[in-house]
């Protein structure tokens, strides 16, 4: 099983701000990861790192046991990393079904000479299988056609991450996937994306706001609050824990109490 | 808490799927617009003055350097301003190899080669920049060419090199007609491979790296090597555009045919025609090409009405003639349908729960605004 | 009298002389997505108001859509009965308000003192007033006054932070909306800050606060509302709030 | 030597004037991140505004003539601004960039329209007298020209630090929504950035025309020599442009005078932007404090 993606010491620092400090963090293969913690505690930096959008100051990441620390994104992507973004990125001027063919560029197998002298029909029609296939997982097939812009907001981040699935990734990285769900979206993507994490033995980092639906679908959760790790666990060992409590409401669980 | 409250609220933008009208079963009234396109263009030079000839060939060479255009601009978003340099690249090189009996054939293939080289030594360092440093470099090359390399002796010849008009595979191009039979044919050629590459991986690539680079590398994409493919293929297009040029005018043109200001004036017909349609080249370059015997006839400056034509479409927010005709199409479509297409949500339907929401009681003085649901918990207790 | 919390805070806000601020059905929204929906809130002269409620319930697009930096897709916007929406946020802040935005927003490659003068672009041709309101900040936060010829880039979060709340009073408003003041700022800081707002408070400024530290907000709050998924799920004073377990349940914790 | 000295001077006047242009196209750029390629056309316009309409019709001397013409050149920039760029700005920089290529196309063709193609003799403020040092001279109006770009660069530079619109348009350029939340017009300080870049415009025009022939041809060497500039200085910084536009006036000068083949000049300014290109690497997207 691969999948198995390991960050070390990871600590990034902008000018006067230390945003991640030494922060472990592993997925093991098959798993599904919770990354939570307030605002501004260094989620979304600690995930940009991990996919090389942002530089690391120091510390070291691994892929299945190679050192993945500084390779561009694109190179990352290609080892079988895909991620979605916190502001869905999608591409504007194509279809849904376009989005999710792009997701096979690299398994595309045919040239670009070969595609535009028309030769390409086989490896289209492969991509487009798998498309349709995991369209239909996701509930996109009757947008397929659909202009990305037109979709209400909630599906535009479906697509977003049926895309990524489309990569045919072993380690699946999601950022707030819920910003932009109602609540039946979003418990019904949770349930989904576990499902799908199962069936194709893809490992798992979700940042998530929506803790209802972490705790339900997450094998384990780290937390991190003001760029450091402040606890990691099973659902049950956090919500039991009254620092990450604290941590989200700035007191004690007794002082909450009263 | 109770799904019930948000549903109500959504219940109008979901489970209205796409239905495809007849109208918008696009791909057999498409097919037949091409097919009618392609026999017209075929046909009517046989029952035209030789006259039209000269026009029709100059919009098949616009229509070229359009569609290099077109690849450039709509596709990947990059603006060069330096095309006409690259047009008379074709040009005066085109010349001398058909000066020296190098079949036209052969002609095309090497200058399309020759042009892609000559772009790879801006594109190399400027694509690789983001931002607008490839449009700069685009307009130092252009200036370049035309101040520097086009006044050469050896690169236009003394006063202007003759340009013989040798047969492509069995057309002659003596006439006006013939010639333009020969560039329809490479044009087509050039639009068929657009076509390809456009609705396979390579088009999709251009057009995701245009909307976010960023998502792009995450979707293990290398950006600059297909930036800077595409730009060279665009290059090669546009220099053998200038090859039929000269070809054209049986002699090569001055430097001042080939200036930055060319440049900007054939940037009009992406602009004119559309830059996310292919046929918009053929649009724009029409445009181009029609527009020279018209203003000739009414005694206005092409560059004016063409500078006035752009802004006019930049203003209007459509995307060229062929973004408008498409929008037209929606609208009709829609009208027929009656309401415009909306998608739903990708939640299966029977999950959801359209029970109303259950109001406990309100509350305030004023009564709530119309339509407002105020939910709240009565918490029995004693002030004290 | 068996009357709860939430319903006697509602009394005393329609009973209230005059808000400060009023909404009344807002909408806010990007493209074809409502952020907020029909959102109805008040501030009265001299309350503290926080605004509650997890990521994605439509905080910071209340606040924007109240300054008009998003152009509300209906409803109205009040200041002191007088209508603001659509109006942009230039005239907001003439009518009083002033926005602190989310993750401080100052301009980084400026000095402290440029990034001061500029919250008081209304004034601009009374360069007393001016002073003496770049006076009145670096006393109420002399760490600013110790670094006034420094870029604010160069500032530490905490720093960044006063600065930007320093430029929103150089307007002299009368309701400051404070977008997640604690964002990666240490507990020991956020004290401090609060301590100046609170004195300001005393001085006669209303607050609209959003704050993710909720318990620390409730302190200091007269009255919360928590949104939830864009609309206002509670309002009423912290205390009723804590007694229904209101925010727990917003945040699903 | 006495060669040497003439072209420094001759690059060094031609060099401040696309220095001008090139500051006009930087703070623009800084506002509405659009890069005005009419900026060279809105000068030339405004030139021949001054020459044919102000000087020629209407007779009047030739100071009052000079405000005129920059007067002219700041409602072009603003025009622009508010009917071209500002419409078509949601659209994305492709439309902008096309957008002024437009204004450029159309401003360039109105001056042939309506007055011909004729590149007259442009009056100056300064007179033509020679002031001779050593061997070689320098004209007054070469050393009023440089003169003039330094005071102008000058007070660009104080009104950006000092002044209450300067200190707004520099918060603008590096956040304009920081911008908006504060409470500045940003539209109008905008709008009256790009009056000042086209009064600028009309000054370099002004300067530029009564040292070298104007046509089609120099116009359009003007913007490029002035883009160049700004590319040298990344775009962002108003020192570096102003450096790059002296550089680019010096190698044209010398390499013209010294190979006096034509079109020299431009090709060694190709030559400079490519190696600028090759030495400037990529920022790396996203290193900006996104969560912070």
């Amino acid at each position: 099983m691969s999948g198995h993606l390991i960050g070390t010491g990871l600590t990034k620092r902008y000018a006067g701000l230390v945003a991640n400090d030494a922060v472990d963090i592993e997925v093991r293969p098959g798993e599904i990861v919770g990354l939570i913690g307030p605002n501004g505690a260094g989620k979304t930096t600690c995930f940009n790192c991990l996919t090389g959008a942002q530089k690391l100051t120091s510390g070291s990441i691994t892929l299945d046991g190679k050192v993945i620390t500084n390779l561009p994104a694109s190179e990352r992507a290609g080892m079988g990393m895909a991620r979605t973004f916190q502001q869905a990125q999608l591409f504007k001027h194509l279809s849904v079904e376009e989005n999710l063919l792009l997701g096979r560029h690299r398994h595309y197998g045919a040239s670009a000479l070969r595609a535009a002298i028309g030769l390409a029909g086989g490896a289209e029609r492969k991509a487009r299988d798998l498309v349709h296939s995991i369209a239909a997982q996701c509930g996109l097939t009757e947008v397929l056609v659909a202009p990305v812009g037109d979709l209400p907001f909630g599906t535009q981040r479906m697509v977003e991450v049926a895309r990524a699935i489309v990569l045919e990734p072993t380690v699946l990285l999601v950022d707030e996937p819920g910003a932009g769900m109602d609540s039946t979206e979003s418990a019904y993507f949770g349930a989904l994306l576990a499902r799908i994490s199962r069936e194709r033995d893809m490992s798992v980092l979700i940042i998530e706001h929506d803790v209802a639906m972490i705790l339900s679908i997450c094998d384990r959760i780290y937390v991190l609050n003001f760029g450091k790790l402040l606890a990691q666990g099973t659902p049950a060992d956090i919500r039991a824990n009254a620092e990450v409590r604290a941590a989200y409401f700035g007191s004690t669980v007794q002082e909450a109490a009263v | 808490m109770a799904p019930g409250v948000k549903n109500l609220k959504n219940a109008a933008d979901r489970g209205v799927k796409l239905t495809g009208g007849p109208l918008m079963s696009g791909k057999r009234v498409e097919a037949g617009g091409v097919l009618i396109l392609a026999i017209g263009l075929l046909v009517w030079p046989l029952v035209t003055p030789e006259v039209a000839h000269f026009y029709g060939s100059l919009s098949a060479i616009y229509a070229l350097i359009g569609l290099s255009l077109v690849i450039l601009v709509g596709w990947t978003g990059q603006i060069s301003l330096g095309h006409a340099a690259f047009v008379g690249c074709g040009c005066y090189f085109g010349a001398k190899l058909l000066n020296n009996d190098v079949p036209l054939v052969l002609t095309v293939v090497l200058i399309g080669l020759i042009g892609a080289a000559i772009s790879l030594i801006l594109g190399i360092p400027s694509l690789r920049l983001r931002g607008v440093y490839f449009t700069i470099a685009t307009l130092a090359f252009g200036a370049a060419c035309q101040q520097y390399f086009f006044t050469r002796s050896e690169v236009r010849g003394i006063a202007a090199d003759q340009v013989p008009r040798a047969n492509l595979v069995g057309i002659q191009t003596t006439t006006d007609r013939g010639l333009y039979y020969a560039v329809l044919v490479v044009l087509a050629i050039a639009l068929v491979l657009a076509y390809n590459t456009r609705r396979t991986d390579v088009g999709r690539v251009l057009f995701a790296i245009r909307d976010s680079e960023q998502a792009a590398a995450a979707m293990a994409i290398k950006i600059a090597p297909y930036k800077i493919g595409l730009f060279a293929a665009s290059a090669a297009l546009a220099s053998i555009a200038g090859l039929f040029y000269g070809m054209l005018f049986q002699a090569t043109p001055a430097p001042e045919q080939f200036s930055v200001l060319q440049s900007l004036f054939y940037l009009a017909m992406p602009v004119l025609g559309g830059a996310e349609a292919l046929l918009g080249a053929l649009v724009g370059g029409a445009f181009l090409a029609v527009g020279q015997p018209l203003v000739n006839l009414f005694d206005v400056r092409l560059f004016l009405m063409t500078s006035i034509a752009l802004l006019l479409t930049l203003l209007s927010g459509f995307d060229g003639v062929t973004g408008a005709l498409k929008a037209g199409r929606k609208a009709i479509a829609d009208a027929v349908r009656g309401e415009p297409v909306r998608y739903g949500s990708f939640v299966p339907h029977e999950e959801h729960d359209h029970s109303p929401p259950r109001v406990h009681a309100t509350v305030g003085e004023s009564p709530p605004p119309v339509g407002s649901v105020v939910r709240v918990r009565i918490v029995p207790g004693v002030r004290p | 009298m068996t009357m709860t919390d939430p319903v006697s805070a509602a009394v005393a806000a329609v009973t209230a002389a005059k808000p400060i601020l009023a909404t009344r059905a807002m909408d806010v929204g990007y493209g074809n997505v409502l952020a907020v929906r029909r959102l109805t809130l008040q501030v009265n002269p001299g309350e503290i108001v926080a605004l509650l409620g997890p990521n994605g319930a439509g905080k910071t697009s209340s606040l924007r859509g109240i300054t008009g930096l998003v152009r509300p897709q209906a409803g109205t916007v009040s200041v002191n009965g007088v209508r603001i929406d659509s109006r942009g946020p230039a005239v907001a802040v003439q009518a009083g308000l002033a926005h602190v935005p989310e993750g401080r927003r100052v301009f980084p490659e400026m000095s402290v003192t440029d990034n001061l003068r500029l919250g008081a672009w209304s004034a601009r041709r009374k360069q007393k007033l001016v002073d003496s309101r770049l006076a009145d900040a670096y006393a109420l936060f002399p760490r600013l006054a110790e670094r006034r010829g420094q870029l604010a880039g160069s500032m530490s979060g905490g720093e960044q932070q006063m600065l930007a709340i320093a430029r929103a009073l150089m307007s002299e408003p009368k309701l400051l909306l404070i977008d997640e003041l604690s964002l990666g700022l240490s507990p020991l800081v956020v004290d401090e800050i609060l301590a100046r707002l609170l004195e300001l408070n005393k001085e006669g400024l209303s607050i609209l606060l959003i704050e993710q530290f909720v318990h620390r907000a409730m302190e200091v709050s007269d009255r919360v509302y928590v949104l939830k998924k864009g609309h206002v799920a509670f309002s009423g004073t912290p205390a009723a709030a804590i007694r229904i377990g209101a925010v727990e349940e917003a945040y699903h914790l | 030597m006495e060669r040497f000295f003439g072209y420094l001077v001759t690059g060094l006047a031609n060099g401040a004037i696309f220095a001008l242009v090139a500051l006009g196209v930087v703070v623009i750029y800084r506002v509405s991140r659009v890069i005005n390629l009419a900026q060279g056309a809105i000068g030339v316009f405004s030139a021949f505004v001054f020459h044919y309409t102000l000087m020629g019709d209407l007779g009047m001397p030739v100071a009052v003539a000079t405000a005129g013409a920059i007067l002219t050149g700041a409602v072009l920039g603003a025009g622009v601004e508010k009917f071209v760029v500002r419409p078509v700005q949601t659209r994305g920089a492709l439309a902008t960039l096309t957008a002024t290529t437009g204004v450029l196309l159309l401003l360039t063709e109105l001056t042939v329209q309506l007055w011909g193609p004729d590149n007259p003799v442009i009056a100056s403020v300064f007179p033509d007298t020679l002031v001779r040092i050593g061997n070689t001279g320098v004209t007054v109006h070469q050393i009023g020209t440089a003169g003039i770009v330094i005071v102008l660069a000058g007070g660009l530079y104080w009104m950006l630090a000092k002044t209450w619109v300067g200190v707004g348009i520099t918060a603008i350029a590096q956040d304009p929504g920081a911008a908006r939340i504060v409470g500045l017009p940003v539209r109008s300080i905008v709008t009256l950035t790009w009056a000042i870049g086209g009064a600028s415009a009309a000054v370099a025009g002004l300067m530029y025309i009564h040292l070298n022939s104007l046509d089609q041809i120099s116009l359009t060497f003007v913007l490029i020599s002035s883009l160049v500039a700004a590319a040298l200085g990344g775009f962002n910084s108003l020192p570096l442009a102003g450096a790059g536009g002296v550089a680019v006036g010096l190698i044209f000068s010398f390499g013209q005078g010294y190979q006096p083949v034509a079109g020299i000049g431009q090709l060694l300014v190709f030559i400079a932007l490519l190696g600028v290109l090759l030495v400037r690497s990529n920022k790396p997207q996203l290193d900006v404090v996104s969560e912070f």
